[in-house]
Order: C-alpha cells, then structure tokens, then sequence
C-alpha cells in the first residue's frame, strides 16, 4: 500500500488534525468527536446554512470546500463511508445562521439515511432543513431511472453555485431553488485507470491490469460500463464527451462550464491533453465555454483517472459561478 | 415474556457471534458492494455490548433506544443504519414497558420493517434486509416457538431471494450477477436471528 | 503505463495546447515551435521580467507559475529535460519589458548550459539577464558543496517573491537580490513511494518495491539517501525536518512558512497527516508559521511522495509572500 | 584538408552510426543517469544530416555552425548542449576557410574543449568528454595519422579514467559505483570519433 500513513484507523482524524492546523483560517472542528468541519468564521447573522457530507478520501470534497462562498459545514464519514447521523446533525448545526439549512450531498444510500435521520434529530432544535441530491453520473444509470445515478464531481459545480446563492442573501427556498438547478444542469462521467486504496481495508479497492481502463467507473470503484486496453487520450476525450452529450444535448448559442477533474493520480499534464477535445467538442456544437475547471476537484484519493462534468449554465447560474469564494482549495476572486 | 436481562445477553451473544462472522460477511457484501458489511456488524455489536450496563432493567424501550444508538454512533453504513432505524422503531413501541410479550414480537418487527422501509425507500421483493424481516414479522404471528419460527423465516427468505436480481444499494449496478447469490444483508440478519436467539 | 496521452513525442506540445486553450486569460504560447509560455497580459513596461524554465512534468512548475505576481514566461522543454537555448531565448524575449530580465530556475546542468548560452543569444538583443539559481534540496549535497545541490520545491517561494518584488517595481538588482534571499532561504527534502514515467520511455524511471520508500529521492528520480520498508507517516514526517532543521536552524522568534507538497499521486488527505508532526517541530522549536502551502505544488507527474520546503522569513521576503498573485494553480489575494 | 563534402560525408556517417549506437548509448546512460545519451546524439546526428545541404561549400565556419544549430534545437541535454559549443567553437576559429587543415585540428580540438570547459564548469579529470578532447587535441598535435590518433586517444582516455569516480552531472551522485565504469559521454564521444573518421 503505497500510502502514508499511520494508523489506518486514525487516518481521518489525523487529516482533518492536520487540515484545521494549516489553515485555521478556513476550517474548525466542531462536534463531540471532532467528525464535522466548519468554517472558522461562521456565516452572517440569518444567511442561508449549506451543509454537505460524506465519506473521506475525495479531498477537496467535500471537507475542502467549506468557506465563503461555498459550504458552512460538513459531516466527514471514514474513507468512501458515510459519516453517522449524530456528525451530520453536529454539522448542520454549525450550519444554522436562524435561516434554516440545505443539506446537498451525493446520492449515496448511507448518506441519504444518515442525513435524512440527521433532520429529524435537528428538527428538535427548530432548525429547518431542505435537501438536493447530486445525481450526475451518467455511467451510473439509464436517463429513465436519472433519480438513482450517483453524484460525482457535478457537486463541485452545486456547492459553488448555491453558495454563492446563499452568500447573496437568498432565502432557503431560494437556496434550495439554485442548488436543484444546478444539480440538474449538471452531467457527469468518469474514467478509472487505477484503483486506489482504503486505508482500512490495506489493499487496492479493484484490481485492473497495467494496460487497462474502465469507462464510468464510480469514484469508489463502482462499475462502469466497459473495461478494455488502455485507449489513446483524445478516444478517451471524445467518447465522455459523446456519452455527456447524448445524455445532455448542447445547442449553438449555450454557455457551458466544463470540469476536466484528476481522480487524484492522473496529472494536470494529462487533463490538459482531453482538455484539447473537450474544447473541440464544445466548440463544435457552437457553445460558449465559462470558467472551465481543470485539475482535482473531486478524487479518490490517489486513483488513476479522469472524470469530466459539464455544466449548462444560465444567467442566474453563471452569475453564482463567478461570485467569489475561498477555501483551501479553491479561490475564486 | 422477554427481559431486559434477555436483551442484555442476547447483546454479548451477538457480539461474540459477529466476531466470529465479520470476515464472512465482510467477504459476501465485497462480492458485489463495498465489503463493509462485517465491520459494521462487529463494530455495532461490540457497541451495544459495551453498553448493556446502560440498558435500564424497568424499560425495555430505553433499553433498545441504547441499543439503537450504539450503532448509529459507530456505523453509518447503510445496513448500520437501517438496523438503528428499526431498533428505534421497536423502542418507540416498547417504551415504559419491562419486556415484550412473546405474542407482541410480530408488531414490533413489523413496525421494525415499515420504519425501515421508510427510511430506506426500498420495496419488499427488493432483495434487502426488508424481506427478511418481513417474513420474521409473518412468522412470528401467533407462532409456538417464536425463536425457532422467526429464524426458519429468516433463512427461508434468504433462499426464496436467491435467484432475484438486486435492486437496491451499490449491488443494483450488478444486478444480473447477483442473480443466484444471497443478499448481504438477509445473510447477516440470519446469523444475527441466530445469535439472539442463541440457537 | 497508467498514463493518458496520444503520441509520447507530442505529450509536452499538446499539454501546451491544452494549457493554454483552458487558460487563455493566464496563458499565451510564443516562440517559433511554441515552447515558450508568456503571461496573456505582459507585465506593465520598465518592469523587471522573471523567466524560468525546465523539464515538463511539474506542473505547477514551471509553467503553470506564468502570472501577475509571478513569472513573465517560461522555456518548456520535453519530460524531465531541458528547454533548448532557443526555447529560453525566446522566453527571455517574452519576458523582457526593457528593464532586464532575471533567469530563475533549478540547478540542473543541462538548463544552466542552455541558459547562459540564450543569454548570450539575447545579449545581442540588448537584453540584460541575470541569474539565481535554485539550490534547496539538502538529499543533494552536503552543506560544504551546497552550490551543487538541485532546485525541487524551494523554487515557488523563489517565483512567489520575486514575482512580488519585481511588481513591485524594484529594478533588476533589486529583484535579484530578492530572488538570491528567498533561494537561500529555502531548504527542501522529499521522499519517493513511487516511480512515474516518462512518456517517452514508456516504463517507469525507476523500480520500487511495493513496501519501500526512498528519503531524498530527487524529482527526476535521482537516488536519495536511504531506501526502505515504508515507515509510518508520523516517522517520516520527523526524518524530513530533522534533515530540514539540521540544515538550517530555526530558532525561538524565527518565522518561517513551510511547503508540504505532493509529489503527484500522494493525496492531499496524506499531506494533511504529515503537517501535524510539521506543525508540531516548528512549534517545539518557536517558530511562527506564515502562510503553510500544503498541496501539488512541484510534482513529477504521478509519482507518489512528498516534499517539505522550509522557508525562513524576515520582514521583506514576508511581504512579497504574502503579496498578490494569480495563475491557474495559485491565487494569493 | 578537410573540407566541406567531407564534413558532409561525415554527418552522414554520423546519422548512420547513431542509429545503431542509440541504445547502447541509453542503455549506458541509463546506469547512472537518465538514460536519454542515445535520444541526444541521434536526433541530433539527424538534424545534422538533414541540413547538410544548408552547408556552404566554400565557409567550414558557416558549414560547422549549422551542424552546431542542428544540435541546440534538437537536444538540450548537457552532451548535446556541449557538442553545439564545441562545434560553435570551431565554427569561430574557420569562419571563411574552404575547409581545415591537418595540422589545424589539434587547434580546433582545443579550442571546442576550452568553450566546453567555460560552459560546463567541469574541469579536466571530472570524468567527461572533456578529457576525450583535451587527450585527442595532445594527439592531434603533429599526428602523421590524425585520424587513427585522434580515434586511439579518444579510447585510451576513455580507459585511463575508467577507474576514477565520477564528478560532474548524474553520475556524481553515484560516484563510487561509477568508479570501473565508463563515462557515457566519453564512450559516445570514441563513437562519434570512429563514426566521422569511418574508421
Ligand atoms: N435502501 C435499503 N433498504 C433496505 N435495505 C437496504 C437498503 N440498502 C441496503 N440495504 C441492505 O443492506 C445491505 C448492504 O449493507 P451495507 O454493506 O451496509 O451497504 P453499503 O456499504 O452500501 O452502505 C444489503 O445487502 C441490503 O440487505
Ligand atoms: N558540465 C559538464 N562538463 C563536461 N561534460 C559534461 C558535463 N555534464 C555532462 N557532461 C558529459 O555529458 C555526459 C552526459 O550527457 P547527458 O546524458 O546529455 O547528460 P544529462 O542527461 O544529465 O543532461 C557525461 O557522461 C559527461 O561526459
Ligand atoms: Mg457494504
Ligand atoms: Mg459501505
Ligand atoms: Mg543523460
Ligand atoms: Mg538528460
């Protein structure tokens, strides 16, 4: 296991030890044992609370992307598990500003129940709580049962864009409205070359030969849709591309956001290279491209890979786009 | 009639049970999930059995909600989950009482199930924990030997399942390989029945 | 080879293009066969120019750090070589505003042959160049032959302030002044777990087995000091600043930032882990930590590791750290 | 004399040689540095055979500049980078000459090594191709046979230095496994001799 570590069950507490520790700044351990993350300023008096979570190992989502102009708080599980109903209540409570609370998280079994529990138990404090599931990726069910697909990166696009929703003072309906909108305008497909590996389990989550690659692999080693020889940088590009475009057509005339995201391994020099195709494509179908993202954004750990997320926007969403925020991760100015 | 003092030994003999069973069913849930499924039910085991001296002997309801906690606090997986979910279900219903009456064991497990399938948003017929539970609460109705009904049940279940396709959970994206292969969680409710039950 | 690429021959060139094509308002291809980046907007005139250059697979490094506050422009030569003389003339060019321009770049023999031979190129374009030279990693040389010792991650504090000083109008003396304070006040360590490849070699650089470790192992792979099993986290950690604070010293009062950087597949989860014990050495000791960076900073593409860069402050070199700057992979604001 | 066709069927043999010579020369290279010897002397021995014909008759200086340019575009590795500054050198001290005189090459020898040394900063013993030169410009020197000794020196250096470590680039972080081995640019440097002297 080519990982640094020491104890394999500490290996989350000692990361969010060290993330409060270099950047008190941004971040603040909140909760009895220390599992949910809020800012270390908490939002304005009456703003609008986001609050995510989920397993560990996707830095910086989802922990990363707590600050101004992003997420309040966040639930942190072990690594690909989901945090326990008693972390995410600890984290939407830090959320809480007086104006209630989004809950935008990815669509994921454990997660939905433990949030869904989470409310109930916080709805005891008065605090009241919407919810937005990401469900993105294409890979991970037919556009017929969309509701069941799971969320990947397109969560990247949702936390930017609702919180600057909330930044400006929408109420929790409003906040709720932008973060569905968003979710919907997003698509999402991955491409795994490599496993990487959960410290508690010690050994690689898949195995997948040197010379192989699997199209709509998830981001916790989930199945995709093929597995075959390792294909050349622009095939990879141009079938996510056909397979995001298929699911969600562009017209000439549309403004896009695209997110070209290392699983963790794959370096920028790599996503540079699909960028190529990416542009391409866009430019083709006659869409504008805005803001594209390119570099990790999403992981899993230090898996081999790529995913790309395209995002429809329109004004309202382009506007929250390019709102400012910070955190550790991500600055937008 | 069942005690809290049942309820506290069934707890040590559920422990002991998921540490003998944690590999295998770490082992069946990596087949087609995450492979996480014997850490969650040793790991919530182990914690309901740290805390039997906290189960208050005058009410069985607390007694369950302590158990119920136990795993929430320490799995979030789905079937961790779940089973806190049902546990708490079974504590609303026994709240303030001293033990439950053989013949109340079908409406507290099927009070369990339908909180659990509210929760969970599955069907039964989904291949899920569900289904056994289901056919325990059926069983159990009215039956002699409600150990030994509830764990025929269970395995039954599990066999009548065998050869549906997953719907639900991270199996689902391999639903036809799942075809022939026993659901996860219906194995691990099995050995727990038998654990508790202690046959 | 775990890699997505096209043609290996062109992996640099279509990264290039890439790189620009996403980043259009950051960067702009130059030179007769394009391997010269230069900031999109040049820098005001009568500003000192700053140029590097190096081998690709670093990103960040070199190119990515081509930005306000940072550098003018920058030669890029094939994976892990040198630009050639024309390439760095062409970047010297790029980088010139009529104020002179400073080389700062790492100390490997085939860039500085090739750079005091474009500086006699572009001396005939009556352009003044000066040099400084990055020298931080102690795995290198010993302190008597310091001079011989190679550039790793000490170059972006180098970039970061004297970008900052040469935006601030200081004249070219001044900024190399700045440059040869900040490089002298960087000591830098790694630590290999992994090999990466160079697409034109097609198989790693070198081999590791699965259990061991290598302590400064250099970025192109070159030999550390010990190899061996993998040690825990915490182990590691202090290994690397007890070579750091051998090296150089820092004392109760002392302020001083620290990089703790991934060399490319290492997760930032596990940088995370390795800054606790970081935190707590420079505490132990006095210090005062300003602005840690904890991320990818200076990589060799997916090679899994990591590197500490220690960086001694005083008041100047302070300032221009925490001044301004903007590129694709680094936004101080 | 040597004159400017020569030089041109030298860069062709060059070219051929190199081709064969690539990956030993990496294979070399490789032991202790990076392993890229080979990619440099034979892209850069195309280069030149492919701009042989930009080699004007009557200027050996103008003729061994594109042979120098040749070099720098395609290869900006430390041996690479060398040879473009040894060739510059030469091409300094025969700007305007139809071609080179028998008893002029231990001059031009000399001359390269000199930039070289300016430009690398490595001295004489370091282990490099400096030591090739600077033993084949003493051979030159009143040779009867500039060829054979030029090829004769480059090969007994080649060896004299085989026993001392490495000092300068890669290498001298291995410098005592270096130490019984050749220096690659060294051996590159007896191939290139035995290549453009066809012997
Ligand atoms: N939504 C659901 N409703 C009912 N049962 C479920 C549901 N999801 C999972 N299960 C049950 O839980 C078992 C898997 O549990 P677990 O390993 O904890 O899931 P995961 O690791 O994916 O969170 C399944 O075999 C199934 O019996
Ligand atoms: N500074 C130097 N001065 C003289 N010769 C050198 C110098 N550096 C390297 N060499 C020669 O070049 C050879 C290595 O060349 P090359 O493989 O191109 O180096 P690199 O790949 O490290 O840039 C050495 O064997 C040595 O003969
Ligand atoms: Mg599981
Ligand atoms: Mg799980
Ligand atoms: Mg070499
Ligand atoms: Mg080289």
């Amino acid at each position: 296991m080519k990982k640094i570590l020491n104890d394999p069950e500490k290996y989350v507490d000692e990361m969010l030890d060290g993330l409060c520790a270099a950047h008190p700044q941004f971040y603040r351990l909140v909760g009895d044992d220390k599992r949910a993350v809020a800012r270390a300023t908490p939002g304005k008096s009456g703003k609008v609370g986001i609050v995510s979570g989920g397993g560990s190992g996707h830095l910086p989502v989802f922990t990363g992307y707590v600050g101004p102009g992003l997420l309040d708080a966040c639930a942190i599980g072990d690594v690909f598990n989901s945090p326990t109903t008693d972390q995410m209540a600890d984290a939407i409570r830090a959320a809480d500003q007086g104006a209630g609370v989004l809950r935008l998280y990815g669509n994921y079994g454990g997660d939905v129940m433990n949030f869904d529990m989470a409310g109930d138990l916080v709805e005891m404090d008065d605090i009241t709580c919407t919810t937005v599931l990401l469900a993105d990726d294409v890979a991970s069910a037919p556009p017929a049962e969309a509701e069941k697909r799971r969320g990947v990166a397109g969560m990247v696009y949702a936390f930017k864009m609702a919180g600057a929703a909330a930044e400006a003072g929408l109420d929790l309906d409003g906040v709720t409205r932008v973060a569905q909108r968003a979710a919907d305008a997003c698509r999402s497909v991955g491409a795994a070359l490599s496993s990487c590996t959960v410290p508690q389990a010690g050994k690689p989550t898949f195995d997948i030969a040197e010379d192989e690659m699997e199209m709509g692999m998830g981001i916790h080693g989930e199945p995709g849709v093929w597995r075959d020889k390792l294909r050349p940088a622009d095939a990879i590009a141009e079938e996510m591309m056909d397979r995001l475009l298929a699911d969600m057509p562009v017209d000439a005339g549309d403004r896009v956001s695209i997110l070209v995201n290392s699983l963790g391994a794959t370096p920028p020099e790599e996503l540079y290279i699909l960028y190529r195709i990416v542009k391409k494509r866009l430019d083709a179908a006659g869409a504008e491209i805005v803001m594209p993202l390119v570099g990790r954004y999403a992981t899993s750990m230090e898996m081999a890979g790529v995913s790309f997320t395209l995002c429809k926007l329109d004004d309202e969403l382009e506007g929250f786009l390019k709102a400012p925020c910070d955190c550790a991760f991500w600055t937008v100015t | 009639m069942i005690t809290v003092a049942d309820l506290r030994a069934a707890a040590l003999r559920l422990r002991d049970a998921m540490e003998v069973e944690a590999d295998a069913l770490n082992e069946i849930d990596g087949q087609l999930g995450d492979g996480d499924l014997g850490v969650t039910m040793r790991r919530g085991a182990r914690a309901v059995a740290e805390r039997v001296d906290d189960m208050p002997d005058d009410d069985m309801g607390r007694a369950l909600m302590v158990a119920a906690q136990a795993f929430t606090k320490t799995s979030a997986s789905s079937y961790g989950t779940l089973i806190a979910t049902g546990l708490m279900a079974a504590a609303k219903e026994t709240k303030g009482s001293d033990g439950i009456a053989s013949d109340d064991l079908s409406r507290l497990v099927a009070a369990a199930r339908d909180k659990m399938m509210e929760r969970g948003k599955a069907a039964l017929g989904n291949k899920t924990v569900l289904d056994s539970l289901d056919a325990m609460a059926r069983a159990l109705d009215g039956a002699d030997d409600p150990a030994a009904a509830a764990l025929r049940a269970a395995e039954d279940a599990q066999i009548a399942l065998r050869d549906t396709p997953a719907q639900i959970g991270r199996a689902r994206i391999f639903a036809d390989k799942s075809v022939g292969m026993d659901d996860p969680g219906m194995l691990a409710m099995t050995k727990i029945v038998k654990a508790v039950t202690g046959r």
